[in-house]
Parts: C-alpha cells; structure tokens; sequence
C-alpha cells in the first residue's frame, strides 16, 4: 500500500488525461464528470495522506528505468505542501474552466492537456530523486504548450514559442547541471543529499548556477522572466495555472527543493552563492513590480506581480534560515490562492464585461460586486495587508532574513510592499471609486449566472483571508510550512 | 619481381585510375565505370593476398572475389539503369555539376 | 495534535469587544443592511465602554488566530479604551443622527466599524502580530472615512492618507520584524526590552517612531492630517482626531524605550514641540474652523508625543484621555454649529466649544488643567515651561476657531428636531473632558483640584490663556493672512506616480534590438547554411572531402 | 530452423514470393513475410534475453572458412526495432502505395525492394564475418538506391544517382579495408580477428572501412544525398530509409570497432569521428531549421542525429565499473539509435499521411492539420519529443546516458554538443508544429482510415515507452555487450 500510494496520486490525474483526449467534445457531462470526479478523488486521497503525513508516515515508490535514472516518488511534508495546494486549486480551476470555456472548440484536447499539466505539478512535487523531478519538469513544459496555445490565434502561438524558448534552454541548462552534479555523486536522491566534498568549489558553483538558470525560468527569475507576461494570451483558467498551480510554482519548488535537497543550507552558504542567488531574488522583485507599474492590461499587470511574488520564494530559500524557509513555503500556497483569485477575476471581468485594460475596471464593483471583493481581497493580499495570506509570508521572510544576518532584505520588502500597493491600489480604487468609462456598458446582470465562475474565487478570496487569519494554526500552511522546517532542521 | 608484385602493381594503378576518374569525371557512366576500375583493382589485390605465405593458394579469397564481383555487376547493372534514366530526364551529369547542359529536356 | 488545542485561553471580554463592531459592520455589507447598520453605529463601541469603565479587566490568549493572539488592556489601557469608545459612540450617534440615505452609507458603517476595531485593537493587543493587524485596519480602513464625500478635497487627502499611511505600514512592518527578531518572541512588552540591545535596534526604533509618527502627527509626517480633517464628514473628522491618531501614540508608548535611544528621544522631543508651537501658529491662518482644529490637534499630539519621550510617559494616556474627549466634542460641535437654524443655537454651540476649548488650553480647574499639571509634576522643568508656553498657542488658536466658525454664514433650517440630541451628544463628551479627569486623577496620584488653590500655579496656568484669548481676540479684528491647507505638501512637487520610464524603455528596446539581431542573424545564417550545404553537395569536393578523411582516419590509426 | 536463420530468411523468400503472385496479391503476401519476420525477431528475442546470446553455423561449416551468424542483445534490439518499422510501413504502404496512387511501377517495385532491404538489414544485424556484412551492405544499398529512384521523378533519379555514388566510394573504401584485414590476417571472423596478433596494416584497414561506413551512413560531410534522396522515396520508403538503413553500417561500425579491433583504436581517429559527428549534429540541426519542406526537415534531422551515434565512440568505456549507476555512452547510443529508428520513421508516415490526404508538403501547408488529423499530428509531436531528447523518451534516456559518460570521459564538450543538438531539435520540430496548431479553417483533407493514422501513434509510443520502461530493454541490449564497450577503446 505504501508503495502504490505516490503512484495513485500520481495516476489520479494521469489517467483522466489519457482518458479526455479521446471524449468526443460534445459528450460534455462525461468530461465534465471525469475531470471533476478525478479532481475530487485526488483532493480526497491527499487529505488523507496529509493526516497520515502529519502523524509522521511517508510514502515510497521507485521505478527504476535505465542505470542512474531512478524514477523516485516519494511523499513527504514538502511535497504535500505542494500537492495540497495544486491539488485544491485543480479542483477550482477546473469548475472555473468548465464555464470559462463554455462550448468552445478542442474541449477535449484542454482538459487531456489541463489534466496532463496537474499529473506533472504533482509528479514534480513527488520526486525524490533529481532525475524524476527532471522528468516531470519536462512534462510540465511540453504539456503547458498547448494549453498557452490553446487559442491558436496568432498572439496565442508567439506566446507558446516564446513559453518554449525560455523554457527549453532552461530545461537543457538544468540537465547540463544534473548531469555534471550525477557524474561525481551518483543519483541524487532528495532523501540523501550527496556529498559534495571532494568536489571544486568552482564546479559547484557553476552548477549551482546552471541549477538555478534551470528551475529560474519557469520560477520566471529576471530575466528569465520573459515568457510570462506574454503567456497572458492564454485563456484565464490557463493562466490561472500557469501563475498559481504549476508552472511558475514548479520553478519555485525547484529551487527549494536544489537549495535544501540538493546542495543543502550549509553548503550553499559556504560556497558563497546563497547572497547572490538573494540579489538576483530581490532584484526580480523589485524589477517585476517596477514593471507591473507600466502595465495597461489587468493580465499583464498581474503577470509581472507573479514575477515579484514568486520570487520571494526564491528568496526565502535563498536566505535558508529556518524562518525564512517557513516564509518561503508558506507563500507558495499563500501566493497561489491570492494569484489564482486574482486571474479568475481578470478572467470574469474579461468575459462578462468584456474588460482587459484597467481603464475598464472603472466602476465595477458596482456592477461586479462579488467578483469585486474577491479581487480586491487578493490584491490587497499581495500588498501584504494584515490579516491577508500574503501578510504572514512577508512577516516571517523578513524575521528570517533578519535571522540570518540579511536585514537588507527587509528594506527589499518594504519597497516591495510600497510598489506592489502602488500597482495594485489604483485597480482597487477604479473598482469601486470611479465612475463606469465613457460607452462601457455592464448589464446589472453581469455575475448572475456566472456562479461557476464566481465560487471558485469567492473560495480562493475567502481561503487567502482564512489562511492569514488562522496562519498560527497548525493546519494553515504556514504550521505546515513549520512542521517541514522543523523536520528538515531536526533530521 | 615476381607475380605477386606485378599484380599488386597492377592493383594500385587500377585503383589510383578508378579513384581519379570517380573523382575527376563529371559523365555519369564514367563515374561507374570508375568504380568497376576501383572494384577489380581491389579484387586484384584481394586474389593476390590469397596468395601469401606461398603456401598453395588459399581458396577463400577466390571465393569471395567471385561474390564480390556478382555484387559489383548487380551494382553497375543498377548504375548504369540509373543513369540511363537520369540521362534520359535531365542530362548524363548531376544537376548541380552540369554549368551549361545545352539542351536536357530534348534528349528525353 | 495541537489542532485539537483551546482555541481560546483566558476571558472572552477582551475579544468579543473588538468582534463585536465587526459583526455590525457585516451587517452593512447584507443587502439592505446599510440602513441598518448606520443606525447600530453607536450600539459598536459599547461593550469596549463597559470593559474599560469596568476597569478593563482579564486577557485572552488565541493561539490559532493570525500569529498566536494575545489581548489585554495594557498601560494606560482603560484610559485609552475608555475614551476611544466613548468618542466613537458620540461619533456613531452624530452618523446615525445625521447620514441621510445615500448608496455609500454600507461602505462607510462597514469601514467605520472596521476602523473602530482596529482602534480598540492597538490598545488591546499584546502581540506585535495582532497589533499590526489592528493598526493596519485602524489606519487603511479610515481611509473610507476621510473619503467618503467623493469630492476632489477629499480624494485629493484620501491619496495623501493613503500613500502616508502605507508608507507607515510599511516602516512599522520592517521596525516590528528587527524587533521581534531581536526578541525571539512576538510579545510586545519582550520586543520592547530587546530594542535597545539589539544590532539594528536604532534602525528598528527610528522605523517604528516613523510609523507611529505618520498616525500621530509627528511634524514633518503630519502632513496628511490637516487635509484628512476638513475632508472627511463631521463624524469621521471627530474619530481621526479625537481617537484614531492615538494609535500612533500607544505604539510610541508601547514599543518605544525613550531611555534606550536617547538622540531619537531627544529628535522626538524637538519635533514635538515644533508641532506643539508650530501648528498651532499655522492653524492661526486657517480659515476652514476643522483645519484650524485639525492643527489643534498636530500642536496637542506635539507634547503628547514630546512628554512620552520623558519621565512623563505615564501621564501620557491621562492627557490622551482629555485630549481626546475634548477633540472629539469640539469636532462634533462644528457639526453641530454648521446644522444649528437659529442664532440661539449657534450661539449655545460657541459657548460650548469655548468652555471645552478652554479645558483644552488648561484653564485653573478644568480637565485639561488636571492633566497638564499631572504631566507638568512628571516631566524635566524645561519641559513643563513648555508645556505652559502651549497654553497661549493652544488658546489663540481655539479662540481663533470661534472667531473663524462665527464667521460662517447660517444655514437654512432643515433638519431642527433631532438637533438637541445632536448636541447632546458633544456636550457628553465635553462633560466628560471637564469632569473624568478630576475623578481619575486621584488613581494616578495626580495634582487634584486643590493644586489650582495655590497661586502660583494658578497664575502659571491661567496666564497662558489669558495672553492666547487676548491674541483670538486681536485677531478677530485683523486677521492672519490665510495660508495654504497641508503647509509642508505646498512645498512638495505634486505627488504622482514616479516614471522611470527611460530605464524601461531602454530596456524594451534593448530587447527589441536583440531580437531583430537574432531574425537578421538568423536569415544571414540560413543563407550561408545553404550555400554550405550546396558547395558539400558537388561531388569533386565531397569526393575529395572523402579522401581526406579516409586518409585521415588511416593516418591517425596508423599511429596508434 | 532456429528464429535467427529465419530472420533472414523470410524477408529473402518474401521478396522472391512477391515477384511471382499477381500485383494486387503482393501487399497480402508481403504482409504476411513480415508478419513472418516480426515473429522471428520476437522469438529470437525471447531466446536470447532467455538464454544468451545464440549462434549459428551455416552449412556447419566453423570460420575462418564458414560463416557464422551471431545473435547479440545488440543485434537483435535492432532487429527487433526494424521488425516494429518495418510491419508499420508495410502496413502504411498498402495505402500509400496502391497502384492507384502511386503508379504502377512504384507499386510494384516496393514491395520486393521493402523485404529485400529487410533481409539485408538482418543479415547485418547478425553477421559477425566483415566480408559477409559486406555482402549485407552492398544488398541493402542498392535495394534502398532502387526504393529511391522508384518515383521515377528528375528529382527522385538525381537523388538515386548520388546516393548511389556515395554508396559505391563507400563500399569501395570499405572493401579496401576487407582486403586489408585479409591479407594481413587471413580471416573476416570478428571473433578470430579479436584473438589476432596485431599487424601493423590494422589501422589503415581500420581507417578504410570506417570511411566508407561513414560515408554509408551518411555522416557529416558525407551526408549530402540524404537529404534529397529520403525526401524523394515516397513515404513508407523514406521511413525505412531513414529510420534503418544508416543504422546497418552504423551496426557494423560498432562491431568493427568494438568486436573485431578494439585494440588497433586510437585516440586521436576517436576524436575526429566524435568531430565529425560533432559537425553533424549542428550542421544538421541547422540545416533543418532554415528547410522548408517537412520531408526535408525530417531527413535533416536524420543528418543531426547521426551524429550523436559516431560521439559516442570516445565516451565509451569506464561504465559499470567505475560508476556503477552509469550504464555508458555505449548503450546508450545504441537506445538513442533505437528510439530514433522508431521516432523518424513514425515522422515519415505522418508526413506521408499529410501528403497523400491533404497534399501538404511545404511547412506553411500543415496549417490547421492539428484539428483536421489530429491522432497524426499527435503522432509527430511525441516522435518530435523523442528527438528533440526530451524525458520520458528513449531518446532522452539514451542522451541522458551519452551525456554522463561524456562526463565521466571528461569529454564534457561533447555533452554540450549534445544539449545544443538537444535545442537545434527542438526549434526545427517546433515550426512543424506550430505550423500544425495554427488555425486554419479552409484546411480540406481526404479522409484518413483510423489503423493509418495508428501505426505511426503506435511507433511513436513505442518510442516513448522505450523510456518510460528502460530498465528491460537495458539489460536486453548489454546481452553480450562487448568488453571493449565496457573498457572503453
């Protein structure tokens, strides 16, 4: 049973997406129920395991393919982090998408894909050797293509082309750093981080280097971080995945899994690239919210500011102190819920009011109230308001930085908060302050019907105040995020 | 010198003649001509290596030769087909090797 | 599992108070509930009443809620809480009474409840978590105070609030993580002890006096305050001044240990009392009667924040608790002038304001008597000269505030049957600014009444009042040349948002530039590319190419 | 008669049998050869994971003055592999090259000419007799040199001719070496020539033979009559031409190098064969990428992929002994070659599919495809993914295993070679694709049966699955690994 369960997990989206591709699009009640069923079973069969990891279990499968590429899936705290969040928000998205996509074309083809997507976030997150984590990486990249390209219109496919060209060379980088890490230790497993001893500091450094430009691109780290703000032409439930659930998210993991699971903390430190991989972290920061400022359409804006926040995952590992690393995971799924609310709004606003700058936005909230709130819920979150999830991750970021002799990291915050509310407030405050544009016209009626679109954000909203408000909690991502740290620090 | 110089001799100056007109003919039926040059040449030299040691004659390289040479008749019998087809469409010379073919379309 | 831990420790009191204005606040946001709630408005702030008349007793601990909560009524706190609800209740009661039916009335009852909960928080919270939390709340959620009214003032000081206050958010959040780090601990009182000790202490505590010093007017962060005052509506203006700017001050007292940073105490003591005399100078120029308190209370928040950097810290909440009542009252009271139909009633109204303004200027055997004598016996001498020096500007400048309200232009009847209890409300408050301190003053061990007997103090009381009556009174006749609203911001350069737009755009056509590069490239290498590939396919050259290599390859083996 | 004489001697008979029936019984009739020949290689390779590695004596006759036939894991994985190509293009050409559609002539001319390059394809994967592979190669050159010139087009004859040429040289440099090897050792038996007393001639006629296989092969600079001669065959053809006819002097290549003469190997010609296929990998991937036409995309690939084969030659060695979780770049070039055999040639037939139903031949033709054929399109995308080496596909499980020895030979350029030949793959296979995804509504295609658009999904699987369960075929292909594999040359 131990064995089989990381392989169930796995299959319980891997199976629908074999299955979807080949569903005539019009048998939608079939699709519609596989995918949703399937999403429930996984977010069944994970809260089990949660209970079952927090009392201590974990899980183990190994397939082993050719010599030295051990397919290794393994459950433990890190990974269910990961696979709760993606997991939950599977669920979400998919209803979210069922009504975005409506009875458009190639149905069956997203969902085959989307499913696809999900089973590689969750491969990725049960990796437990380098190898497998690249296997899933790869998959997550060639199955996130048609999804980008989804459209097929033209600014769809210069999309996916500039998704692949960042992605692909990171990919070759990351294997380049695989491969030379494995000619000197042997497979890497994540349970066993190898020893890297007799290895040259300069190797290791330029490894850890080509690690970083590897998990970097798709953790869209400046400036590598070109392929997002355009893979906004995908349809928001996309989006929402792309941003939330796996793409970016995997880049993240990735880099926490290298720098903890890989090189480890301490040895990271001594070779003296934990300070720079925190310059090129806050730098993103800085640069995506700088960016996001310029922005005139809602989903570009919101594009850039994933560039900010992800990043501050990637500082948290970056700073490797025990509080820090609680930071860093606890944003993982605080940044998701607050950027998964955020896309499902941009996309309401988009295909029932028809709205994709931010000039559209005036008045809205009158009209919109309820895909309003929730909007506004997740980017006063991104500010960092108090009580909001995104709060609790800047709070311990920045006691983690302080803890590791890195205060300037704090002032890397607060600008970040002053840019990100900068940003973010003048969407707020057309929402709900300006009069509706010149010839727009909003039937009162906007969100009626829309429920299936609207309860996956009021859920996510409500789950981005609920995790901030109860962050002390021990079932809150952030208790979880400590219960990881804490077993990571005491093994 | 005795015999077996003579036919190595006469091995080397098939070869190096085949090798020249493989290289230096631009005619499609010299190319393959060439080639049988190359190919007896070295069956030359293969039917005189079965001679060594002066011990009798080994019978294997015999043998083979004569495969050898059905394969190499198969080989020009195709070539020379092809040729003949190729110069019937375009011209005795390859496309881009042939500056000023005249007048290739009214061989045809 | 600690899922299964008590998800409250200790008296419930202290919690259900501040849930309490957030349930009624929810009941705006139910459709057709902003009726409602704009009426239950004063019912928000009384269980805080209870609690503090009661003497605020009990704490509560919540380990699951944001960080780990923990509430209790600190120093000062009963004061504070006390006088917090009390204004807010009249404040609450002036919404209800006056708010005639508009679609913004759920947003405002809801942010009004908001903000008042945050404001009883700062007092109540004993963690830095829960503190920021309720300092956040009580600062942002104001916001929709001062704005309510939509006009071009307001959003004009709605944006300068906002912008401030953020900032405030922002430097308290980086003082509060140097601090709690220091601590090892999010408990308030043990970052408090660990600042002065810490690496970055310094820094931390000049942060967190930064952030509390936007709340409470600190010159030169006080910026927003004479803008936010005359923008918001009567009831919002009472609340900002009277109550919500004290939130700074209980941050001041609680995380900072003026002992332990003596060149920021002492800075804060300087700009204290520039504020002290300096604003109320400026107010002096008003001619709109709520800037003109507005700068009342930045020059009143000056020596608050100036004593609370001395020995005198300890009568800071004493002082707030007049302050603020009194604030409150007078506020109203504009109100309340502004919808009086009769000459009587303004004339009432003037009265009344005159007798709280001159409790505020420290008349012999006022309220504000008593608790500037407590501060005075406290604090170092020169402090206390100071302190009386305040009591000429603090009088002209209300004395100015009845000259500039007479002023006004009566208004036609409109609204005449509530506006008794409009009034009596203020009153209350007024009342109470005159009369509490004297029953509080025994629990403190402050001068009594009896102190005024002597005469002496009396004198160094009331001379100061008298000389700022005689200036109202000058000034009556030839008034101050009217200066701009916000002094400071006049000077800036018009906020907007900052574009660095060349560095973007050298960017973008960096990028631009580097993908032409690559499709001209790209086009110049295809063509070579095909051009190789066409010289490999000509037979005497691959031929030869052959050559070479066999001869290569059998020259390298033979080597071997 | 044991599984391994009928591996070659089904084809042999199938392509005699064709002749003789009536034209339109011929796909029957070859269908059922290879159904013959698919269950010989599946049942000599359950003998040999079974039993080892099995050997034959023809005539019973022991070398030097016999011939000897020889299954190895090596062997018979390629047989193996050509057996799944072949049963899928002989499948794919009862379609594409029904007389109706592709002339009379074409079609009757495949069919003896497919079981012939067959034959001649196991003949080389079994021999071990450098002159009896020579026969094999001479066989299958010129049936696959007819396959060419069978549409009988300009271009289709020019193509022919110069492939022909390139053959020849090939053959003659390689007989060359025969000679020789001959005269210096007086036997062609790879085993015996292993046990040889090294003669001084050894690395001429080392250098000879390999010079002509690689003029066989087609490896860069001698890759010029790929490219045209593969985009000539028709589909089914240019499947076979390029998914198996290189990797048959490929084959002999290792097994002269590593079964008959390791010793006489020397670093230096290691590292010109390893630059050369260098070159190959991104002067083939280059060409791709400015190609217009899909078939001329596919072929050029060919080219890159070469490439990878002949650098693995100095990353061998040094293996399971010296890091024991290493399986060695030798075989992991010999997975790479299998997945590519499967991949190319499900790359073929797909572009055969998209020819002869929507007419597409140029990049810009595949517009809107995606939706019309999808199962088709499907199909290119995963053997693109094998190709471009990406996981979980046997192509990157070869790669990935080139690329370590690579490390651990402290040849890591060539493992950047690789990655960028990994890069050049994925950009030339993504225009197809791109192309393929773009809407188009105006597409118009004929109708597509099910089972033809199968066979290539199925090879392209097969493809990935080779990766996704490598631990199997590994071990297969290590049954009678040589030691100089191991050892490194």
């Amino acid at each position: 049973m131990n064995a089989f369960l990381p392989v169930l997990i796995l299959m319980t989206s891997l199976l629908p997406a074999g299955v979807i591709f080949f569903i005539p699009q019009a048998s939608h009640t079939l699709r519609n129920t596989i995918n949703i069923g399937a999403a429930v079973a996984k977010l069944a069969l994970v809260a089990w395991m949660l209970l079952a990891v927090a009392g201590g279990a974990s899980y183990e499968s190994v397939l082993p393919l050719a010599p030295g590429l051990v397919l290794l899936l393994r459950v433990d705290a890190l990974a269910l982090l990961f696979i709760s969040l993606s997991a939950t928000l599977w669920l979400l998205t998919t209803i979210y998408a069922i009504f975005y996509l409506g009875n458009k074309a190639e149905l069956s083809r997203f969902f085959g894909f989307f499913s696809l997507c999900v089973a590689a976030t969750t491969g990725l997150a049960l990796s437990g050797s380098l190898i497998s984590f690249f296997l899933f990486f790869e998959l997550l990249t060639l199955s996130t293509w048609p999804l980008v390209a989804h459209k097929q219109d033209q600014a769809s496919l210069a999309a996916a082309r500039q998704y692949l060209m960042f992605a692909l060379p990171a990919s070759a980088s990351l294997l380049w750093a695989i491969i030379w890490l494995e000619s000197y230790t042997g497979p890497v497993l994540f349970t066993d981080p190898p020893d890297l001893s007799g290895i040259e500091p300069w190797k290791l450094r330029t490894i850890f280097a080509l690690f970083i430009a590897g998990v970097g691109a798709k953790a869209a780290l400046v400036p590598l971080h070109g392929w997002l703000p355009s893979a906004m032409a995908a349809p928001a439930p996309v989006s929402a995945l792309l941003h939330a659930v796996a793409v970016v998210k995997a880049g993240a993991f990735g880099v926490v899994r290298v720098v903890f699971d890989v090189f480890g903390a301490s040895d990271m430190q001594a070779l003296g690239v934990d300070v720079p991989l925190a310059l090129l972290a806050s730098f993103t920061i800085l640069w995506g919210s700088w960016r996001a400022l310029d922005q005139g359409e809602v989903k570009k804006r919101l594009a850039f500011s994933t560039v900010s926040q992800v990043s501050y995952i990637v500082l948290g590992a970056a700073l490797a102190g025990p509080l820090a690393m609680v930071g860093a995971l606890a944003h993982l799924v605080h940044q998701g819920l607050m950027k998964i609310t955020l896309f499902f709004c941009a996309g309401i606003y988009d295909e029932r009011a028809g709205v994709k700058k931010i000039e559209g936005l005036n008045g809205l909230g009158q009209a919109m109230p309820w895909t309003s709130v929730c909007f506004s819920l997740g980017a006063l979150g991104m500010i960092g308001l108090p009580p909001l999830a995104g709060f609790v991750s800047k709070v311990y970021l920045g006691l983690g930085a302080i803890e590791v002799g890195a205060p300037w990291v704090v002032a890397v915050l607060i600008a970040s908060t002053l840019l990100n509310a900068a940003y973010f407030l003048p969407l707020v405050y057309r929402l709900w302050f300006l009069p509706l544009g010149e010839g727009v016209e909003v039937s009162a009626q906007a969100e009626s019907g829309a429920i299936g679109l609207i309860a996956p954000a009021v859920v996510t909203a409500a789950a981005s105040l609920g995790v901030g408000l109860l962050a002390a909690s021990a079932v809150s991502p952030l208790g979880w995020a400590s219960l990881i740290v804490a077993r990571g620090y005491l093994e | 010198m005795n015999g077996l110089d003579i036919l190595a001799l006469s091995a080397s100056a098939l070869v190096g003649l085949g090798i020249y007109g493989l290289l230096a003919a631009r005619h499609l039926l010299r190319r393959v001509l060439a080639f049988n040059l190359v190919g007896s040449g070295l069956f030359l030299w293969f039917g005189a290596a079965g001679a060594r040691g002066g011990v009798g004659v080994d019978p294997i390289p015999q043998a083979l030769i004569i495969t050898g040479i059905v394969v190499a008749l198969a080989a020009s019998a195709l070539g020379v087909a092809l040729v003949v087809a190729h110069a019937r469409l375009s011209g005795p010379t390859l496309p881009e090797e042939a500056p000023c073919d005249p007048e290739p379309d009214n061989r045809a | 599992m600690s899922a299964l831990a008590p998800i409250v420790i200790g008296d419930v009191w202290p919690f259900a108070l501040l849930v309490w204005p957030l349930l009624i606040g929810l009941v705006a946001a139910l459709p057709g509930g902003a009726r409602w709630a704009l009426r239950l408005l004063p019912l928000a702030p009384l269980p805080a009443l209870g609690f503090a008349l009661a003497g605020a007793p009990g704490a509560v601990l919540l380990p699951d809620l944001i960080l780990g909560t923990s509430l209790e009524a600190g120093r000062g706190g009963p004061l504070f809480i006390g006088m917090t609800a009390l204004v807010w209740a009249m404040a609450g009661l002036h919404v209800a009474l006056t708010f005639e039916r508009g679609a913004r009335n759920g947003i405002f009852a809801g942010f009004w409840c908001l903000t008042l909960a945050g404001n009883l928080g700062v007092f109540l919270a004993q963690d830095i978590a829960s503190f920021y939390v309720a300092f956040a709340a009580v600062s942002l959620a104001a916001w929709f105070l001062v704005v309510h009214d939509r006009t071009p003032e307001a959003l004009y000081a709605g944006r300068i609030y906002i912008i401030l206050a953020i900032i405030g958010e922002a430097s308290l959040l980086a003082g509060l993580l140097i601090g709690a780090q220091a601590a090892e601990s999010f408990a308030i009182a043990e970052v408090r002890s660990a600042l002065a000790g810490a690496p970055l202490g310094g820094l931390a505590a000049g942060l967190l006096m930064a952030g509390f010093g936007i709340k409470a007017g600190l010159v030169p962060l006080h910026i927003w305050l004479p803008l936010a005052h005359p923008a918001a509506p009567v009831p919002g203006s009472a609340v900002l001044s009277g109550a919500i700017v004290k939130a700074g001050l209980i941050g001041v007292l609680a995380f900072i240990p003026a002992g332990g940073f003596p060149a920021l105490a002492n800075a804060v003591v300087i700009l204290g009392l520039v504020g002290a005399f300096g604003a109320a100078l400026w107010g002096l120029t008003q001619n709109n009667p709520k800037a003109v308190l507005a700068y009342s209370t930045i020059s009143q928040m000056g020596v608050m924040l100036a004593l609370s950097m001395t020995a005198a810290a300890s009568m800071v909440p004493f002082y707030a608790l007049h302050h603020g009542l009194a604030k409150g009252a007078l506020f109203l009271l504009v109100g309340v002038f502004l919808a009086a139909t009769s000459a009587r009633q303004r004339i009432v109204v003037l009265v009344a304001m005159g007798a709280i303004g001159l409790s505020v200027a420290g008349l012999p055997f006022t309220g504000g008597a008593i608790v500037k004598a407590a501060a005075k016996a406290e604090a170092p001498a020169w402090l206390a000269l100071a302190i009386s020096a305040s009591g000429v500007t603090t009088s002209a400048v209300l004395g100015w505030l009845l000259v500039s309200l007479a002023a006004k232009p009566a208004k036609p009847a409109e609204s005449a049957r509530v506006w008794p209890i409009l009034l009596a409300g203020p009153l209350m408050l007024g009342l109470a600014a005159w009369a509490l301190p004297h029953a509080v003053a025994p629990m403190l061990g402050a001068p009594d009444w009896a102190y005024f007997t002597k005469a002496a103090a009396l004198a160094e009381v009331g001379l100061p009042v008298l000389v700022g009556g005689l200036i109202a009174a000058v000034l009556m006749r030839k008034p101050l040349p009217s200066a701009p609203t916000g002094d400071l911001i006049a000077l800036l350069p018009a906020i907007s948002r900052p574009r660095f737009g060349r560095l973007t755009a050298a960017w973008q056509s960096a990028a631009r530039s580097f993908r032409g590069l690559l499709i001209i490239n790209s086009r110049r290498s295809a063509k070579a590319a095909q051009s190789g590939e066409a010289a490999l396919l000509r037979w005497p050259l691959a031929g030869a190419l052959l050559t070479a290599t066999t001869l290569l390859l059998a020259w390298s083996l033979a080597r071997a | 008669m044991t599984p391994l004489i009928w591996l070659v001697i089904a084809p042999l008979l199938g392509a005699l049998a064709v002749l003789v029936v009536p034209a339109r019984r011929m796909p029957a009739v070859a269908l059922g050869a290879a159904a013959a020949t698919l269950g010989a290689a599946l049942a000599l390779a359950a003998q040999v994971a079974g039993l080892g590695p099995r050997t034959v004596l023809l005539g019973g006759w022991t070398p030097p003055l016999g011939i000897v036939l020889k299954a190895d894991g090596l062997g018979t994985a390629f047989a193996v592999m050509a057996a799944l190509v072949m049963s899928g293009v002989a499948l794919a050409a009862r379609h594409e090259l029904a007389p109706d559609k592709a002339g009379a002539r074409a079609a009757y001319g495949f069919w003896p000419l497919m079981l012939l390059v067959w034959a001649a394809l196991n003949t080389v994967f079994v021999s071990r007799d450098l002159f009896n592979l020579y026969v094999g190669l001479e066989l299958l050159s010129l049936a696959a040199v007819a396959l060419v010139a069978l549409a009988g087009s300009r271009e289709a004859l020019a193509a022919a001719m110069r492939y022909l040429l390139f053959a020849l040289t090939g053959s003659l440099l390689y007989l060359a070496g025969v000679v020789l090897t001959y005269s210096a050792h007086g036997t062609l038996d790879m085993a015996m020539l292993l046990a040889r007393v090294p003669a001084t001639g050894d690395g001429v006629a080392l250098g000879l033979m390999t010079a002509g296989l690689m003029a066989k092969t087609a490896l860069f600079p001698f890759h010029v009559w790929l490219p045209p001669a593969h985009a000539a065959a028709p589909a089914p053809a240019s499947a076979m031409l390029s998914a198996l006819v290189p990797k048959a002097s490929l084959v002999i290549l290792l097994r002269v190098w590593f079964e008959a003469m390791p010793d006489a190997a020397g670093d230096a010609a290691l590292l010109v064969m390893a630059g050369l296929g260098a070159v190959a990998v991104i002067w083939g991937g280059v060409q791709a990428l400015v190609q217009r036409k899909i078939k001329l995309v596919i072929a050029y690939s060919t080219v890159a992929q070469l490439g990878y084969f002949i650098i693995a030659f100095p990353l061998t060695g040094g293996d399971s002994a010296v890091k024991p979780w290493s399986a060695g770049a030798w075989t992991g070039m010999v997975f790479l070659a299998l997945s590519h055999g499967l991949a190319k040639s499900a790359m073929f037939l797909v572009a055969g599919i998209w020819y002869s139903a929507c007419g597409a031949q140029e990049l810009r033709d595949l517009k809107g495809l995606a939706r019309a054929l999808p199962m088709s399109a499907f199909a290119f995308a995963l053997a693109a993914v094998t190709l471009a080496g990406l996981p979980p596909s046997g192509g990157f499980t070869g790669k990935y295993l080139m690329m370590q020895a690579a490390f651990v030979a402290g040849l890591w350029p060539f493992a950047l070679v690789m990655v960028a030949g990994g890069l050049l793959a994925a950009a030339y296979l993504y225009r197809p694709l791109a192309a393929l995804f773009a809407k188009d509504e105006a597409i118009s295609c004929a109708p597509v049966s099910r089972v033809r658009q199968a066979v290539p999904l199925a090879l392209a699987a097969a493809a990935i699955i080779l990766g996704v369960l490598s631990a199997e075929p590994f071990s297969f292909i290590k049954i009678g690994k040589p030691d100089a594999a191991v050892e490194g040359l």
